[in-house]
């Protein structure tokens, strides 16, 4: 049965991880003619943020290796610098130009409203336009030269959340992110589902701490790995057993403690973080993938290919947008029966049967 | 041992504070040191200290060429100095600041050994007679204390020449009289002094020898046994003095400030001035003799509303200014010279125009509305520059780099060039040379006379019985006689103050 | 420089302080009658008992509402006295109890009906203070010996990265485990942090630029230099930010103290480390011939340089053994990590900055800020679990509201050393 | 002064001079152009060597040409991104106008005595506050830009207020108080951006609601149709901020009393001014500055909130405004300084591989080049002039 069951587990990922796999073959055939190039704007955090700018630049350099495009990259140091930094890309003539971030909305939609013929994209935003009188907002307002690149991490950290709750021995789970804001808290509140739902299934009592659905337990920053240590402790002196970080980088410091002291589980985030964090991968029960890498490539593709970024994107289980990752080291200790209920789920989900809500 | 400094220039910009200066001192004599306020004292002697690195010129210790590049070489030469400005470290205790440098160790030379400073300090204290508490922090010592602090530095370090920069200067006369104890044995010692004041009547009493200084120069010695203190004014200056103050008989006019039982207390409560009662006439000088610490100071401060008043009343030609605030008073027409001139009176970092305008820059004419008219300012800084003979490159200079009696012209003229009912003038020329001396008590005689009323606050006995026209005694907070000047000596006024006699005034 | 004519000692310059602490004795009684009203509040909402959990299953519980009632009215009281006659020298003493019994009353009616770990809140306060003792202590060397360092942050940044990167190298030296390879670094971090503060001293003390540029100069400088290295280098070669993590050592005995044992004594190196430096910096600022004359150069430098103190080169010394410190400090990030991250000391070298003028730049001053703000900073932590309703950006406000509390509630003015921030000239 | 050199006769009357050749001694063209420009060519020679050391992959393959050619590429993006064209300028502007009022609500304090390092705090709060007016008021510019500044002075100089009260009342050291209301306003802005009255419609994100076209201020290139030159008139408020702290401290009478205040507490106090007034004076005023800077940047810049708009410069404005040695033409000039660093480093990011990093590395080189006449005068041995003034904050000592 193992086998089976791991290669479901694997599955998901499998069909998103690797887009040069499933559908890059066409990328060998790129136009020779004038490279597509395509061009990164960071939100704040910068390009080494771990997090989602990290991803999207990870997914412009795969474009680069597999379709011979022409990246560029900006960083920003403040938030006044975004639309800036669109504008000399612009003034570059970049075919698409990707923003990162809800922070980056208003400047992306100005920057496309004004220049209708350029492609964008943009990562965790309708890009929205911040023009007009205050009852004038645009959000509904479709550009059409905005691909807006989002994910439905709900969905696999709900599934986190159900194999967390079946995972705990100690009837106790818990979840943090960086800062209280949608991006991150969609992850918690997928998770809280996810345990409650677990609840439901087995009229069991298992409780989450740091999350209620409105508020909760946040490290305040995305950068120190103290913070993630000292939660996490804080968890395990209340009897979490499993704790599901939400904060990009913070979260390897409760890998560590998880690490240091044993007998605590962590699900990484964003990406297989048994891959990415080698030091710790023996923590990691599973991880929620949010693989913005494949389609920021399946973005540059599109622009390369036909002109068009492509329609707005929603990641999802059916599309390869999101994922679980696999068990690796501790999939033994996943009962079958778990196994099997979480492969049910994400055949759920991928089918479009199940909603995370 | 013997000293001598040859040829010593020491420029600053814009300024030759020496001049080419020749000095010399053997051990066993004590040189007095004269000259005008920035006449380049303390420079010469700071670099003989090693503070300062001369231009040109030469120290010679027994005819051996030094090199002083700081302080440290003076010392091992068997140099001390104490300091115009104290230098000590007012949150240490007095065995700290002494031992600081050559500090007694144990451990291995790691750990501070106290017991041991402490008892090397009462030693020294004791051997001089100074009876000092090793363990009494500075910032709690009476300024007298402060000095002796300062002298027990010195022969910590086993000076052989010993500098005292203007040690009169904020002493009370008893305190200056136990001071000459020292100076006498520290001579009997065989240390060589040299001893700067303007006070030349003392220069004349303890000195073997004088040498007066002009504008960076030497002008001359002179032999303490003939000259007149007259003469070696008129050497310092440049132009003759006159040290009496000239003063017309006038008659006093209506009250204008008059306390009633005025009660200053500290927050714990303790009484520093008891149930004072004063009245000043216009037209007359009340002068407030008493040793430092007796109340006076708080008692000026109450009164011009930097201090709250425990209780009595006060009232200013009738009008009760009990609770006045230091800006009332200023539009009442009280002109208040502050006791410490460097800290309340002036801002260093301002210039001359500015300071001049410090406590009457609300008002017209030099404000109308939110702006000061820096343009009327100017003006009227140039006027009184001109008028109180502020010795100054221009308006524009910072006050910072003036001297001692420059700054405290450039208060005095800010404080008695406008409408007055009142003036109060705390230790109006501490510090000062008697040319401007001479010039500051004209002023306020000249106020007198045209009927403003004076209350004079100084702990220089010759100070009050020169200007004032009665005299008030205070101890312990309290007021012990009030006296005409015209009835009184200075040897009575000297028992009310040491508090020997009380009269039932 | 400052010292004027020197001036009796009941001048109002002295007096002012007692003028405010007069004031202060009012207010505070008004400020007990305001907490009693405070307190008052955690009657509404929530009741039921609160369990507070302390190590080996043991627990005590507290009512929340009988408690608030009881803390209310002796608020009430102690107000009363307050403003009638005040309590003299127990003043604070009070004040103490006061502050713990309506701390007491709020967590109390935070976790009605609810448990945490009362134990792990101290402990994790304990913890994760411990930097910011090291960055408080670095602070405080300079600016007792009169330089003001601003640079608390870079110096600790750098510690971070230093003791990192070459920790993470040097264990794969020959003969060279990872233990003694992260102490390596550890070297290597206070090294390169005393370099830094070195750089402080010369562009502060030789060049005369204002400390507080240098200051920020360093922190700049060691953000940008660290942040990209670390994506350079360390991110592109994992090995080289991989260094073993210093678990808790216990310490015999002690550990086994009930409660004090598991706060106090299961820590690692770095916080018995904090300890000590406290206890040894105390001594030597005090009682040594080291403290006496940085004490003197901070004060009053031309006082120190008069009597043959080498002024400047105390200043160079004692800023250069602050940065190892701060370097040490740094390396507490990778000792409790065992990697580098961009920005990992996150602002806390500032938060060291505020510790040194709560603690009134004395070392167990320092100590006691950095564990209360440690305390209210895991306070936050524990509150965000108790579903208490308060949106999470108020909860995280804790340890910086209760600053502003304690600082102008309990500490009051706070006067730096006197010559701290101006350069000395000798001539 | 003395009378070494000044001889009796009292003030020689000085000569008058015209205004403008006092202006002009003022600024001392050699001091104040020469020395910065060798420091502008100091920290950039010492930038070349941190570009060629952090150039790790040539470095490797021993590519020393291509490291000289990054560097010459670099130095050339850095004043044409800023300068080179009519964009570049625009952005400059746009980063020094923030700076330029936040310098000067650091330079009010520190020229009142106080270390006011809560100019995010502040810019924050009268950010939030005009924004408000911005997107809840729908009258004519003429009259809602204004009333927005306003609130932005208002809601910074409050928010200032309060350190300035504590500092007062209590005697909480203004350090201590800044850094913590610094991280306050930053939590109660996310807090406040969730909020319905704030929050965008529709969306969930902490975006504030956005303030529509008239409510912005006007672009300051209005003459040309490019959407792209942002600058507005949140500059000519920045100078006017210039202005107004000058004629603060040099004509009106508040200031007068602020500045001494700031420089000598016990002479202030003898002179009848008002400490604890002072003290809660001056930190209103610094706050309105960084409030006023806040609301350039909501109602000019952005003409939204978000949770960081504030970003660094509270904190580069302390710089600024040392750099600027708390003056308000030095804060405008070195504000500039610092807009050209950011205009012209986003070139230099964009034509080089050079990160941000390393950027950023440069700029607080150059900075400290220019803090350091000293060390200017010492590389390229300048003969040495009279001692630079430092500031001093009571804070810290006396
Ligand atoms: N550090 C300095 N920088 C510039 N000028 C100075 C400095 N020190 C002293 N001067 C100037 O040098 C001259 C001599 O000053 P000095 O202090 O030696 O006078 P002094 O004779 O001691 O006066 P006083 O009797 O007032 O103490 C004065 O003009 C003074 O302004
Ligand atoms: N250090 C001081 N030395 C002398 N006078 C002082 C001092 N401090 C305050 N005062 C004066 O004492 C008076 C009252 O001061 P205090 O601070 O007690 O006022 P308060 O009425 O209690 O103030 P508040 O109402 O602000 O609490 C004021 O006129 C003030 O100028
Ligand atoms: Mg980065
Ligand atoms: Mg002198």
């Amino acid at each position: 049965g193992d086998d089976e069951e791991e290669s479901t587990s694997t599955e998901a990922p499998a069909a998103t991880e690797a887009p040069s796999a499933t559908e890059a073959p066409a990328g060998t055939e790129a136009p020779a003619a004038g490279a597509v190039s395509a061009c990164q704007v960071t939100d704040v955090g910068g390009v080494d943020d771990k997090g989602f700018n990290q991803s999207a630049y990870a997914g412009l350099q795969q474009a680069e290796a597999d379709l011979g495009a022409e990246i560029a990259l900006l960083e920003s140091a403040s938030d006044a610098d975004y639309a800036p930094n669109i504008q000399a890309f612009l003034d570059k003539g970049c075919d698409d130009i990707i923003t990162v971030g809800f922070l980056l909305g208003g400047a992306t939609a100005d920057a496309a409203i004004a220049n209708p013929d350029q492609q964008f994209a943009i990562i965790d935003s309708d890009a929205n336009d911040n023009a007009g009188t205050p009852d004038d907002f645009a959000d509904d307002v479709n550009l059409e030269n905005v691909r807006a690149l989002n994910f439905a991490t709900d969905e696999p950290s709900f599934i986190a959340g159900y194999l967390a709750a079946g995972m705990s021995e100690t009837g106790k789970v818990a979840t943090y992110g960086g800062i209280n804001i949608p991006p991150v808290t969609i992850f918690m509140t997928g998770f809280l589902n996810g345990v409650n739902y677990y609840n439901e299934q087995k009229g069991t009592a298992v409780e989450v701490l740091g999350w209620d659905g409105t508020e909760g337990s946040f490290a305040g920053n995305f950068e120190s790995l103290d913070d993630g240590k000292k939660l996490a402790q804080g968890f395990a002196d209340e009897g979490a057993d499993i704790i599901f970080p939400v904060a990009g980088p913070v979260g390897l410091g409760s890998s560590a403690y998880a690490k240091e002291v044993g007998g605590i589980r962590i699900i990484g985030v964003d990406v297989d973080m048994y891959v990415s964090n080698d030091k710790e991968k023996e923590v990691y029960l599973t991880s929620v993938l949010k693989n913005i890498d494949a389609s920021v490539f399946d973005t540059v593709k599109n622009v390369s290919e036909t002109g068009d970024a492509g329609d707005d994107y929603v990641g999802t289980f059916a599309n390869g947008g999101v994922g679980i990752a696999d068990f690796h080291d501790q999939a033994g200790d996943v009962p079958d029966e778990l196994k099997a209920e979480i492969e049910q789920l994400v055949a759920d989900f991928t089918a479009g049967t199940m909603k995370a809500g | 041992m013997e000293l001598e400094l040859r040829g010593i220039t020491k420029r600053f910009p814009g300024v030759v504070a020496n001049d080419d200066v020749n000095l010399h001192v053997r051990g066993g004599e004590v040189l007095a040191l004269v000259g005008e306020n920035g006449a380049g004292k303390s420079t010469l002697m700071n670099v003989l200290y090693g503070l300062y690195k001369a231009d040109e010129g030469e120290i010679l210790i027994d005819g051996v060429p030094q090199h002083f590049t700081s302080p440290r070489d003076a010392i091992a030469a068997g140099i001390g100095m104490v300091h115009q400005h104290f230098m000590l470290v007012p949150v240490f205790t007095v065995a700290e600041n002494v031992v600081m440098g050559v500090e007694p160790t144990s451990l291995g030379g790691i750990k501070l050994d106290l017991a041991t400073a402490r008892e090397q300090v009462r030693t020294i204290s004791e051997q001089y007679g100074m009876h000092l508490d090793p363990d009494a922090l500075i910032e709690d010592m009476p300024v007298g204390l402060q000095q002796r602090v300062e002298i027990i530095k010195v022969l910590f370090r086993h000076a052989k020449i010993v500098v005292f920069d203007e040690p009169t200067a904020v002493l009370t006369p008893q305190e200056i009289d136990d001071f000459f104890v020292i100076v006498e044995s520290l001579k009997a010692d065989g240390k060589g002094i040299v001893f700067i004041t303007h006070k030349l009547r003392e220069a004349i009493k303890v000195a073997d020898r004088i040498e007066v200084l002009r504008r960076g120069k030497t002008v001359g010695d002179a032999d303490p046994k003939t000259v007149k203190d007259t003469e070696l004014a008129e050497m310092m200056v440049g132009r003759p003095v006159d040290l009496v103050v000239d003063k017309a008989q006038h008659e006093p006019g209506d009250v204008v400030l008059e306390l009633r039982d005025f009660t200053v207390s500290d927050p714990s409560g303790r009484v520093l001035v008891d149930h004072v009662g004063l009245q000043v006439r216009a037209g007359e000088i009340v002068g407030i003799a008493g040793v430092q610490g007796n109340g006076q100071t708080e008692l000026v401060d109450a009164l011009v509303g930097l201090r709250r008043v425990a209780g009595g009343t006060v009232h200013l030609v009738g009008q009760d200014i009990t609770v006045a605030t230091p800006r009332d008073m200023h539009r009442h027409g009280v002109a208040h010279i502050p006791e410490d001139r460097q800290r309340e009176g002036i801002v260093k970092d301002f210039d001359i125009t500015e300071n001049l305008a410090l406590t009457g820059y609300y008002a017209p004419p030099l404000s109308s509305g939110l702006t000061i008219d820096w343009k009327a300012a100017r003006t009227t800084a140039e006027h009184l520059v001109e008028q109180f003979d502020i010795r100054t490159p221009s308006v524009d200079t910072g006050v910072g780099t003036l001297s001692g009696g420059n700054q405290q012209k450039v208060i005095v003229a800010r404080e008695l060039s406008r409408d007055l009912k009142l003036a109060i003038a705390c230790q109006p020329t501490r510090g000062i040379d008697v040319g401007s001396i001479e010039y500051i008590h004209e002023r306020i005689v000249a106020l007198r006379d045209a009927g403003v009323a004076v209350l004079v606050v100084s702990t220089e006995l010759d100070e009050v019985m020169a200007l004032a026209d009665r005299v008030v005694v205070m101890y312990r907070g309290k007021v012990v006689a009030d006296l005409p000047r015209a009835s009184t000596s200075h040897n009575e006024v000297g028992l009310y103050m040491a508090g020997a006699k009380e009269s039932a005034a | 420089m400052s010292v004027t004519m020197p001036t009796t000692p009941s001048t109002p310059a002295s007096g002012a302080l007692t003028y405010e602490e007069k004031r202060h004795a009012r207010n505070l009684g008004i400020a007990y009658i305001v907490l009693a009203g405070i307190t008052m509040i955690f009657l509404t909402g929530h009741s039921g008992t609160a369990t507070f959990n302390l190590d080996g299953g043991r627990s005590f519980g507290l009512p929340a509402q009988p408690l608030a009632w009881f803390v209310a009215a002796s608020l009430s009281v102690v107000a009363g006295i307050q403003l009638w006659r005040g309590f003299g020298k127990w003043t604070n003493v009070v004040l103490a109890m006061a502050s713990l019994l309506i701390f007491m009353s709020f967590l109390s009616w935070a976790a009605a009906g609810r448990e945490f770990s009362f134990i792990g809140m101290l402990a994790s306060a304990v913890t994760f203070s411990t930097p910011l003792i090291f960055g408080a202590c670095a602070g405080i060397m300079c600016e007792r010996s009169g330089v003001v360092n601003i640079a608390i942050e870079g110096l600790l940044l750098n510690g971070a990265f230093t003791s990192a990167f070459v920790g993470s190298i040097a264990s794969g030296w020959p003969g060279m485990g990872p233990k003694s390879g992260f102490w390596v670094g550890v070297l290597a971090a206070m090294i390169t942090s005393a370099l830094f503060a070195w750089l402080l001293a010369w562009l502060a003390i030789r060049f005369k630029v204002d400390q507080v540029i240098v200051g920020f100069f360093i922190n700049f400088f060691v953000l940008g230099l660290t942040s990209f290295l670390s994506s350079r280098v360390l991110t592109e070669n994992p090995d080289y930010n991989d260094t073993p993590t210093l678990g808790a050592w216990k310490i015999p005995l002690l550990e086994r103290i009930p409660v004090l044992g598991q706060i106090l004594f299961q820590q690692t190196v770095f916080v018995y480390a904090a300890y000590v430096l406290v206890v040894v910096f105390t001594w030597f600022l005090f009682r040594t011939k080291w403290g006496l004359r940085t004490r003197a150069v901070g004060e009053h430098p031309r006082a120190a340089d008069t009597l043959g103190v080498n002024v400047l080169r105390l200043r160079y010394r004692n800023v250069i053994m602050a940065g190892a410190i701060a370097g040490f400090g740094g390396a507490w990030w990778t000792a409790t990590l065992g990697r580098f991250n961009e920005n990992i000391t996150n602002g806390r070298g500032f938060i060291a900055l505020a510790v040194v003028i709560v603690g009134r730049w004395h070392p167990v001053g320092a100590l006691s800020a950095a564990l209360l703000f440690g305390l209210f900073d895991s306070v936050a932590d524990k509150l965000s679990l108790l579903n208490t309703g308060l949106p999470s950006e108020f909860i995280k406000m804790t340890p910086y509201l209760m600053t502003i509390v304690v600082v102008a509630g309990f500490v009051g003015r706070s006067r730096g050393p006197k010559a701290a921030g101006q350069p000395y000239e000798s001539q | 002064m003395t009378a070494a050199t000044v001889d009796g006769s009292p003030a020689a009357a000085p000569e008058e001079k015209p205004k403008l050749v006092v202006f002009f001694d003022r600024i001392d063209a050699y001091n104040n152009l020469l020395l910065p420009f060798l420091a502008i060519v100091s920290a950039l020679i010492v930038g070349a060597f941190i570009i060629g050391l952090t150039d790790i992959d040539r470095l490797k393959e021993g590519d020393i040409g291509g490291i000289l050619t990054t560097i010459k590429d670099a130095y050339i993006a850095l004043p044409t991104g800023a300068l080179g064209s009519l964009g570049g300028i625009s952005e400059t502007i746009v980063s020094a106008t923030p700076l330029i009022l936040a310098g000067l609500c650091f330079a009010v304090a520190a020229r009142s005595g106080l270390f006011n390092i809560g100019a995010t705090g502040q810019m924050f709060a009268g950010g939030m506050a005009s924004v408000w007016v911005g997107f809840t008021m729908d009258g004519p510019g003429i009259v809602q830009v204004p009333l927005a500044l306003l609130a932005g002075i208002i809601a910074g100089g409050l928010w200032g207020g309060i350190v300035g009260i504590l500092k007062a009342r209590t005697g909480a050291h203004e350090v201590i108080t800044t850094i913590m209301t610094n991280y306050i306003a930053g939590l109660l802005t996310l807090w406040l951006l969730k909020t319905e009255a704030f929050q965008q419609p529709g969306k969930d994100n902490p975006v504030s609601k956005t303030v529509s076209d008239k409510g912005r201020l006007p672009e300051l290139f209005f003459w040309s149709d490019d959407p792209s030159l942002r600058a507005h008139w949140g500059f000519l408020v920045a100078l006017g901020g210039a202005v107004f702290m000058w004629w603060l401290f040099e004509r009106s009478k508040v200031g007068f009393e602020l500045r001494t205040f700031g420089s000598n507490a016990d002479a202030a106090r003898y002179a009848g001014m008002k400490p604890a007034t002072l003290t809660t004076l001056a930190m209103f005023i610094a706050g309105g500055l960084a409030g006023l800077g806040g609301a350039t940047q909501i109602i000019g810049t952005q003409g939204y909130a978000t949770e960081s708009f504030a970003g660094s410069i509270g904190f580069d404005a302390i710089a600024v405004a040392l750099l600027g040695r708390n003056k308000p033409v030095g804060i405008v000039f070195a504000a500039f300084l610092f807009g050209i660093l950011e205009a012209g480093g986003r070139k230099m990011q964009l034509e080089t591989d050079i990160p941000l990093d390393v950027v950023l590395v440069l700029r607080a080189l150059i900075v400290l080049f220019i803090a350091a006449p000293a060390l200017t005068r010492l590389i390229w041995r300048l003969k040495s002039e009279g001692s630079t003034s430092v500031l001093q904050f009571r804070g810290w000592g006396a």
